[in-house]
């Protein structure tokens, strides 16, 4: 491979808990203002409601003010949040022992009703997050302060499920009465009550004083500013007038060395990077498992990695690297053969001299993603053109029509919390959006389905390395590499903290325990 | 009669909408040219001589009145004219165009009727007194004179029967100008071209023409022989033009 | 009355051009690949949804009668609700608007103040180029005017953001808050885009001035006033400064919708929420509502501004305009 | 006394000399005509009085005084004193030497003075002052405006009037109302005039003395009925005989031959050599010195000898 | 021509040199990855490498090509349009006139970079985007100033005169209004080069225009403008070449206008 650059890492990042990237130094003094800049603001046509939201940027704003039952760990362990803790009677049923004392931010005590109601409410919505929370049969209130859910058959990835955003407990009773349209109102139980919000401008939250958690949040407000521009966020973390903001580049690190008081640390992410070959195009080479294999065998997702992500992402399988139980990439059929095998096929599928379009979005660092892929297939004799577009143009090239236009495409998906939850999205019937260039493979919807009901353990572990296996032969839609997520902020203006690998997406997931530093 | 001008009026119409300004260019104008004659038309500035020979040369539609060239009515189509009538403009500066050689433009009344060019242009250009050398310079490089007698070479060299000449020296030094005048009476006599020759300078007109009429505000007050015009100006007008000559 | 006739005819004339602006946004925008459900609703929208979509913003309807809506309701100052805030645009348009106009305030004066006594200043003091029969001037007068013009915004904004973020100059980058709220941290932040913004206006001001100048010191009105023994100041005062003025009055509309233009990649560079960052991004998202009342109103500003200084330039040169073609 | 005198002038622009060694001498109270073929050089000396020249025109040489103050060497507040003081300007163009975005009676205003009588001064060139002063410069006629411009450069009484063909642009009738004002306002105030005009016979009627140029130098000069009626030089003679005007019915005119020349540094000898019928061999090498013939200083190796020949109307017999 | 023009024209020459240059693969594969990341020019990499280790000199020639040539052909077919419809509707008057005039009216409402962004909206980011926005925001201008010196020429005499000679309207407008236009569509074309290249710049810049890995001057500048801290010679190479591009362009322009229509001066004292 090819020489990289790797820069050494930030001094918090050997420092810190393990598990996070940052603590938050309980010393300092609650109170004070927060500005943050983040690149791009929640974006949905959905408007507020949580249950309708489906990306992550979306999340994470959103759960400044709302809040699931259970929260993910630093570990990935399930932990409670508005359910103080729960049984598991057997593993179709779990009962959670709501939190006391929670009220919505318009000041009403949270009730069982609300969350039966929530849950309700989600499973009968149009939402994406309906299908991750598997087959639930019946939600019940369970006596006061309980509620019971009930599964139709064993789900090992409901409890992750139940821990991100779209699971969020609404203040059912308002919305019921409509006094409240979630569409439009953020009322949550969460650590912040948005005061003003200008659409791509700025948030600005205060703190919710009835919050639950007595010592939280500890600043007392929140500005979130919406800054597009790179450079624009770069330049507001140097003469100090965000504390905190999310980067996109990967060599933010390395730019960001010599500004006085900057920090910046790469988070790791469960999201990971793939390529979307299109099948289903008549008279495709692609349609070819054997084209497939071999382009799969040549796309060396280490490099891409060092190259592209400036060696701040992992190779990954189906299975998102980084996540427990998620089996080991190294191990893939494709990552063992050479290019001589990969030509070999190629020859077979009587596609020596094959050229093909990859349709990528303009967002960093996708186009460097793409131009990687390019000169590693270059190796096999593969020709790859690349066209970029922007996020529109692409989305109706990808999403638009079935069957779809493009030959191959790049994008890439949050990666939960359970390595079971995103290989949903590699049977097209469940997931929807890809019926347009991928055909459905029986054997391998059968090996994500067992994978589901198998109970955390070795055994589950094998179920997920077998559908690992699968996926990577049948390679219509093939992972590559993780998702790093870049944050910096200023060391004398704020005490975060951070995980160091992040499930949903959400750099702000730890906001409400940040110190501000009273230094401006 | 070669050209007659019958009752002819020309009104301009000009400004927006709503404030229409009308005004007439010339009212009520009856003049006839004959065979060989050479016309001579004077007046003030804004009296329209220069509408007057638009309208005989066929670029100005009358608003009302008849044309008649060589006896009928103007034909539809200008091309069926074409190289019967010629014309000699005011601005020596203007009247050749600056990225067309000499020849070109002297060649170019032949080329529109399709005849080949031949000798005629370097005929032409010694008929009027030039060089043929002077048929590959472009016209920045002559005179205002040279230019001027290029014009009439390229008026000339279709042996048009009718030719008019709107202000032909006006914008010429004095000492030129009588190389003009001088050239279009010799040509005139060899050709026998019918002429009408526009000016607001009556010594130049009486130079030339063989009647002389007299325009002001759109309207002839007075046509007379140029003998009898200079002796015995019968109309208030002309005698004031007289006098400031 | 004349006046009246003046501005009824100029009122007419404007609205047809905004009529066929109107009808090339809309048609610019029904044309525009990649469809909104997908970008508003993200890749995991069910058809149904997509459909309800459609019929919620009145997508489903035949084109005309799309355009017919829009335009009824944009004459009665609706302009729509954004896809994606689900705001009413007029109102997000109205709460940017203040930062693009200031902005564009910022830069046209800089260009008036800078621009055109530097240009006055070159024109006057401009030296003959002897045998060369160009207008003169010195070279390195020439080439720091033609420097002006030939660096664009976005070259010149992110050279600005970051020598401005590195290096404490004094002014700083990204630090914009609404005018409303501190007026002089506002000013402050608004300085170096604004200034970015007009460097080019600036240079092309001062370019046309210089020109203009230059055309009526020839003028032999201003030859009999030498000749009158009028000192060069007076004659600047009293005779050039007016009579240079419509070149550079008619400029200064043209520079208006650059200047419009150019806060598009201002904003976008200084990450400043005005209309034009707004634009970019609606653009990005196919929204719609927002792109179509975005340009109309950048394209109705112009043509506003350019009615105004028609009526300015008739009030400046009464040869032109209003009150020409009264003759004693 | 003198009051402009110019000597040996040389005035050169980027491709053209256009004096070429000028002499010229105007007394108080007189009026001079200064007549010559296009591009021989008028509007050039003309401007040269008030050092008005283009900014391309170079002074190569020579020098011109008025009220013995050297123009061209003045430093620019005394320049602009002399032309304030001793100066009037008119040009040809009449509309377009007003300024045209102020109404006429601000810019006689402007130089009057705040309070001066405009009323007067419009009267004085027979205008009616309540419509003028409140029209813009494009609502008057060419006669009008040219009055105007007259008024205002006659309204501080200058000892020198140039006036560059003020009424090239006017109709035959208005030529004459407005050459009467210029003269009986310049006779008024003492004023001398140096009147540039294509115009022979207007001249001949009414100045005191002309002067011919021809290839940037004053060929002949001396009392106009002198000049005129009996020319000392070949080109004056050829002149007067070629206006169209002067022709009697019937007769052929005689135009001066060839055209006029455009220099491009000093000629080495005559300018008019080329077209003079009279021409001789050193005519084209040795510049011609000034010679005095009659009551005319001419510019020509023959003066002398061609006085025969050179009664106006009258056609010459080439001898040489 | 005067020393800065020709100073102009011999600065753009070398740029298109340049350009060329990169047709025969001098300078190397653009998109190949030679080296490691972000190093500072040295050999091997005369202008550093980008955020892949790609060589930036091959880029630069290649953006250079890319910019210069998508400007140019924009240009030539803005000329071409312009001539057509300026000098019909200059020659013609009338209702046509009316219509030519209306459309640019139109055109010539929008904001530059609006229109731009508008079109690429619509054709889809990419070079044919970046090629019909520099048409469509340099044809009004043109066509007005095209259209303007056409209604001088019909009016002059030698026009005149060949429509007397019954001269039929091709050849009228071909032989003697188009080449008397055509100073007028020189100097403008120059000065439509400029803002085209400026266009292209600052479409590619908010991703619209030229899509990456394709260069041109405005996507290496938006590239560069993100590693401007860590690596300057990103923006730097391909941020002076654009510079200097538009600044000869519009010197030579102001040259040729100089020769082609050359004006007096006149001083205050
Ligand atoms: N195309 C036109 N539209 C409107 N008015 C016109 C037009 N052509 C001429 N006129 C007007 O008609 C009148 C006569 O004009 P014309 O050009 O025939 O006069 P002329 O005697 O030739 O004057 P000149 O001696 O100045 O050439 C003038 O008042 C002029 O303004
Ligand atoms: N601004 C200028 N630049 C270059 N050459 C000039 C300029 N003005 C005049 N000339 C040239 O100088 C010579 C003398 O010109 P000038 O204007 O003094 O002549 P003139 O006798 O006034 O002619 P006219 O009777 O046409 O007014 C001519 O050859 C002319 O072409
Ligand atoms: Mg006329
Ligand atoms: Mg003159």
């Amino acid at each position: 491979a090819t020489g990289t650059t790797s820069t050494p890492p930030a001094a918090t990042q050997e420092t810190a808990a393990p598990g996070y990237l940052a603590v938050a130094d309980q010393a300092l003094p609650a109170g004070g203002t927060l500005n943050l800049q983040v690149h791009i603001d929640s974006g949905a046509a959905t408007g507020y409601d949580p249950q309708l939201a489906d990306v992550a940027t979306t999340w994470q704003l959103l759960s400044l003010s709302y809040e699931t039952l259970v929260t993910i760990g630093p570990d990935f362990s399930v932990q409670p949040m508005l359910a103080e803790k729960w049984d598991t009677p057997d593993p179709k049923t779990y009962v959670f022992h709501l939190r006391k004392g929670v009220t919505f931010s318009n000041g009403r005590e949270m009730t069982a009703d609300d969350v039966v109601g929530s849950l309700k409410r989600l499973l009968a919505s149009k939402s994406v997050w309906r299908g991750q929370l598997g087959p639930v049969e019946s939600v019940t209130k369970d006596g006061d302060g309980k509620v019971k859910v009930t599964l139709k058959e064993a789900y090992t990835p409901f409890l992750a499920a139940l821990a991100n955003v779209p699971a969020a407990v609404l203040p059912m009773k308002e919305i019921d009465d409509k006094s409240v349209d979630p569409a439009t109102t953020l009322l949550g139980t969460g650590p912040y009550v948005v005061e003003n919000h200008r659409q791509d401008v700025s948030w600005t939250f205060k703190r919710n004083d009835k919050y639950w958690s007595k010592d939280k949040p500890a600043a007392d407000a929140l500005n979130i500013t919406i800054a597009p521009e790179e450079a624009a966020r770069i330049a507001s973390l140097q003469n100090g007038s965000a504390a905190l903001a999310t980067l996109g580049n990967v060599d933010s690190a390395t730019m960001l060395a010599g500004a006085k008081n900057v920090q910046v640390v790469t988070q790791a992410t469960t999201d990971f990077y793939y390529l979307m070959l299109n099948t289903l195009a008549p008279g495709s080479k692609l349609a070819d498992p054997k084209v497939r294999q071999a382009i799969n065998i040549a796309l060396d997702p280490q490099q891409i990695a060092d190259v592209a992500l400036g060696g701040k992402g992992k190779p990954t399988a189906v299975t998102p690297a980084g996540l427990p139980g998620a089996c080991d990439p190294a191990a893939l059929p494709s990552a063992k053969q050479s290019l001589d095998e990969a030509k070999k096929l190629l020859a077979e599928a009587g596609a020596q001299n094959l050229t093909f379009t990859l349709s990528i979005f303009a967002t960093e660092p996708a186009p460097a993603v793409a131009q990687v892929i390019q000169q590693n297939l270059q190796q096999a004799g593969i020709t790859v053109k690349i066209e970029q577009m922007d996020e529109a143009s692409w989305s109706g090239k990808v999403y638009g029509k079935a069957p779809a236009e493009f030959d191959a495409a790049l994008s890439w998906f949050a990666g939960y919390a359970d390595p079971g939850m995103v290989t949903k999205w590699w049977n097209p019937e469940t997931a929807g959006f890809n019926v347009g260039f991928m055909k459905p493979d029986k054997d391998l919807n059968a090996l994500i389905d067992a994978a589901g009901k198998e109970p955390a353990g070795a055994a589950r572990d094998q179920a997920l390395a077998a559908v690992c296996a699968k996926a990577d032969a049948d390679a219509q839609m093939i992972p590559l590499v993780t998702r790093p997520a870049t944050v910096a902020f200023r060391g004398d203006a704020l005490s975060p903290s951070l995980y160091a690998t992040e499930g949903y997406g959400n750099v702000l997931r730890l906001v409400a325990d940040a110190r501000v530093k009273k230094t401006q | 009669m070669i050209l007659e001008l019958d009752d002819v009026t020309v009104t301009f119409t000009a400004g927006p909408p709503l404030r229409r300004i009308h005004l007439n260019a010339m009212r009520n104008v009856s003049l006839s040219v004959a065979e060989g004659e050479t016309l001579g038309l004077v007046g003030e500035s804004g009296s329209g001589k220069t509408t007057t020979s638009r309208v005989a040369l066929g670029l100005q539609r009358p608003t009302s009145g008849a044309v008649r060239f060589d006896g009928r009515p103007f034909p539809k189509r200008r091309r069926e004219l074409a190289g019967r009538m010629q014309a000699v403009l005011q601005h020596p500066h203007w009247s050749l165009n600056p990225r067309m050689r000499v020849g070109q433009s002297v060649a170019e009344p032949l080329a529109v009727l399709g005849r080949p060019a031949g000798d005629a242009v370097t005929g032409m250009l010694e008929q009027v007194g030039l060089e043929a050398a002077l048929a590959g310079r472009y016209p920045h490089e002559l005179s205002g004179g040279q230019r001027q007698r290029v014009s009439i070479a390229r008026a000339l060299v279709t042996k048009p029967r009718f030719i008019v000449f709107d202000e032909a020296v006006s914008a010429l030094d004095v000492s030129v100008q009588v190389q003009i005048l001088n050239l279009i009476k010799d040509l005139q006599a060899e050709y026998g071209f019918s002429a009408l020759f526009i000016s607001h300078d009556l010594g130049a007109v009486r130079y030339v023409a063989d009647r002389i009429a007299v325009m002001r505000a759109g309207e002839i007050v007075e046509t007379a022989d140029t003998a009898t015009f200079y002796t015995d100006p019968a109309h208030e007008y002309s005698k004031q033009l007289l006098e400031a000559l | 009355m004349r006046l009246l006739m003046w501005w009824s005819g100029r009122a007419l004339s404007s609205a047809a051009t905004l009529l066929g602006v109107s009808v090339l946004i809309f048609a610019a925008v029904r044309l525009m690949p990649g469809g909104f459900a997908e970008t508003v609703l993200g890749p995991f929208a069910t058809p149904e949804q997509k459909a309800e979509l459609a019929t919620r913003y009145g997508l489903d309807q035949p084109v005309f009668l799309q355009y017919g809506h829009w335009l009824a309701a944009v004459t009665g100052g609706d302009f729509g609700v954004s896809m994606i805030s689900r705001q009413p645009v007029g109102t997000e348009l109205l709460a940017r608007l203040p930062v693009t106009a200031e902005l564009t305030v910022l830069a046209v004066a800089a260009s008036v103040l800078a621009g055109v006594p530097l240009g006055v200043l070159t024109a006057v003091r401009t030296r003959p180029a002897r045998n060369k029969g160009g207008a003169g001037g010195g070279t390195v007068g020439r080439l720091l005017s033609g420097l002006g013009v030939s660096v664009p915004e976005f070259v010149l904004g992110s050279l600005v953001v970051f020598v401005f973020s590195r290096y404490a100059l004094g002014l700083e980058v990204g630090s914009w808050v609404p005018i409303g709220q501190d007026p002089v941290a506002n000013l402050a932040a608004m300085i170096l885009p604004a200034a970015v913004l007009s460097i080019f206006s600036i240079s092309v001001t001062a370019r046309t001035t210089r020109d203009a100048v230059m055309g009526v010191l020839v003028e032999p009105y201003v030859t009999a006033a030498v000749g009158r023994g009028e000192s060069p100041w007076f004659i600047v005062r009293h005779h050039i400064l007016r009579n240079a003025a419509t070149p550079v009055v008619t400029l200064l509309g043209t520079i208006t919708a650059y200047l419009l233009g150019g806060t598009l990649i201002v904003e976008h560079v200084f990450n400043l929420p005005g209309v034009g960052s707004y634009i970019v991004q609606a653009v990005g998202r196919r929204d719609y509502a927002v792109v179509q009342a975005g340009v109309l109103l950048a394209a109705g500003v112009f043509i506003v501004m350019n009615v105004l200084i028609d009526l300015l330039v008739g009030v400046l040169d009464p040869r032109l305009g209003v009150l020409a073609g009264r003759r004693s | 006394m003198s009051l402009l005198t110019v000597r040996n002038l040389v005035i050169d622009y980027p491709q053209t000399r256009a004096l070429d060694g000028a002499d010229l001498d105007l007394r108080q109270g007189e009026t001079l005509g200064l007549v010559g073929e296009s591009g021989s050089g008028k509007s050039t000396l003309g401007s040269a009085v008030g050092r008005l020249l283009p900014g391309t025109a170079v002074r190569s040489d020579g020098e011109v005084t008025v009220a013995g103050e050297p123009v061209f060497d003045l430093p620019p507040g005394r320049l602009r004193h002399l032309r304030k003081k001793h100066l009037g300007f008119v040009f040809q163009d009449p509309i377009a030497s007003l300024d045209p975005t102020m109404r006429v009676g601000a810019q006689l205003r402007l130089v009057l003075g705040r309070g001066a009588d405009v009323g007067f001064h419009l009267g004085r060139v027979k205008l009616d002052d309540a419509r003028v002063t409140r029209a813009y410069p494009h609502q008057l006629s060419g006669g009008m405006a040219q009055r105007v411009a007259i008024a205002m450069a006659m309204a501080t009484a200058p000892e020198l009037l140039v006036a560059d063909e003020p009424t090239a642009a006017l109709d035959s009738q208005v030529r004459e109302e407005v050459l009467n004002v210029v003269f009986s306002l310049a006779a008024d105030a003492g004023t001398s005039i140096l009147w540039l005009s294509h115009d022979l016979p207007a001249v001949a009627r009414r100045c005191d003395r002309v002067a011919v140029m021809y290839g940037g130098r004053v060929v002949e000069s001396g009392p106009a009925r002198q000049v005129l009626g009996d020319p000392a030089h070949p080109y004056t003679a050829a002149l007067a005989r070629s206006a169209p005007a002067a022709a009697a019915r019937g007769t052929r005119l005689e135009p001066v031959p060839g055209r006029p020349p455009v220099l491009t540094g000093a000629a080495p000898g005559c300018a008019f050599a080329p077209r003079c019928p009279f021409a001789v061999e050193r005519c084209e090498h040795e510049r011609p010195a000034p010679v005095r013939i009659r009551e005319q200083d001419v510019l020509c190796h023959r003066a002398g000898e061609l006085e025969a020949h050179m009664t106006a109307g009258r056609r010459p017999e080439v001898t040489a | 021509m005067d020393r800065l023009s020709v100073a102009g024209l011999v600065c753009l020459l070398v740029l298109v040199v340049f350009a060329l240059g990169s047709l025969v693969g001098a300078g190397g594969d653009p998109d190949a990855i030679v080296g490691p990341r972000l190093q500072p020019p040295g050999p091997g990499w005369w202008l550093g490498t980008d955020n892949l280790g790609r060589s930036v000199l091959p880029r630069v020639m290649e953006g250079v090509g890319t910019t210069l040539l998508l400007s140019s052909i924009a240009v030539l077919l803005t000329a071409a349009l312009s001539a057509t419809f300026g000098i019909i509707a200059g020659y013609r008057g009338g209702y046509l006139n009316e219509l030519v005039m209306r459309l640019v009216e139109v055109l010539y409402s929008f904001p530059a970079i609006v229109l731009a962004i508008l079109v690429a909206a619509v054709l889809g980011p990419g070079q044919l985007a970046a090629l019909a926005s520099i048409v469509l925001v340099t044809i009004p201008l043109m066509t007005r100033l095209v259209r303007a010196a056409a209604v001088a020429v019909s009016q002059r005499d030698y026009v005149t005169s060949a429509v007397i000679s019954g001269a039929r309207l091709p050849r009228v407008l071909g032989r003697h209004v188009l080449p008397n236009v055509a100073g007028t569509i020189a100097v403008q074309g120059t000065y439509a080069l400029s803002v085209g290249i400026a266009v292209e710049g600052g479409l590619s810049f908010l991703g619209f225009g030229v899509q990456p890995p394709q260069a041109s001057l405005g996507v290496l500048i938006q590239q560069g403008g993100t590693y401007m801290i860590a690596a300057p010679w990103l923006i730097l190479g391909p941020g002076v070449v654009l510079v200097l591009a538009i600044l000869s362009i519009n010197v030579v322009g102001d040259g040729l206008r100089d020769r082609l229509e050359p004006r007096e001066t006149r001083s205050l004292t």
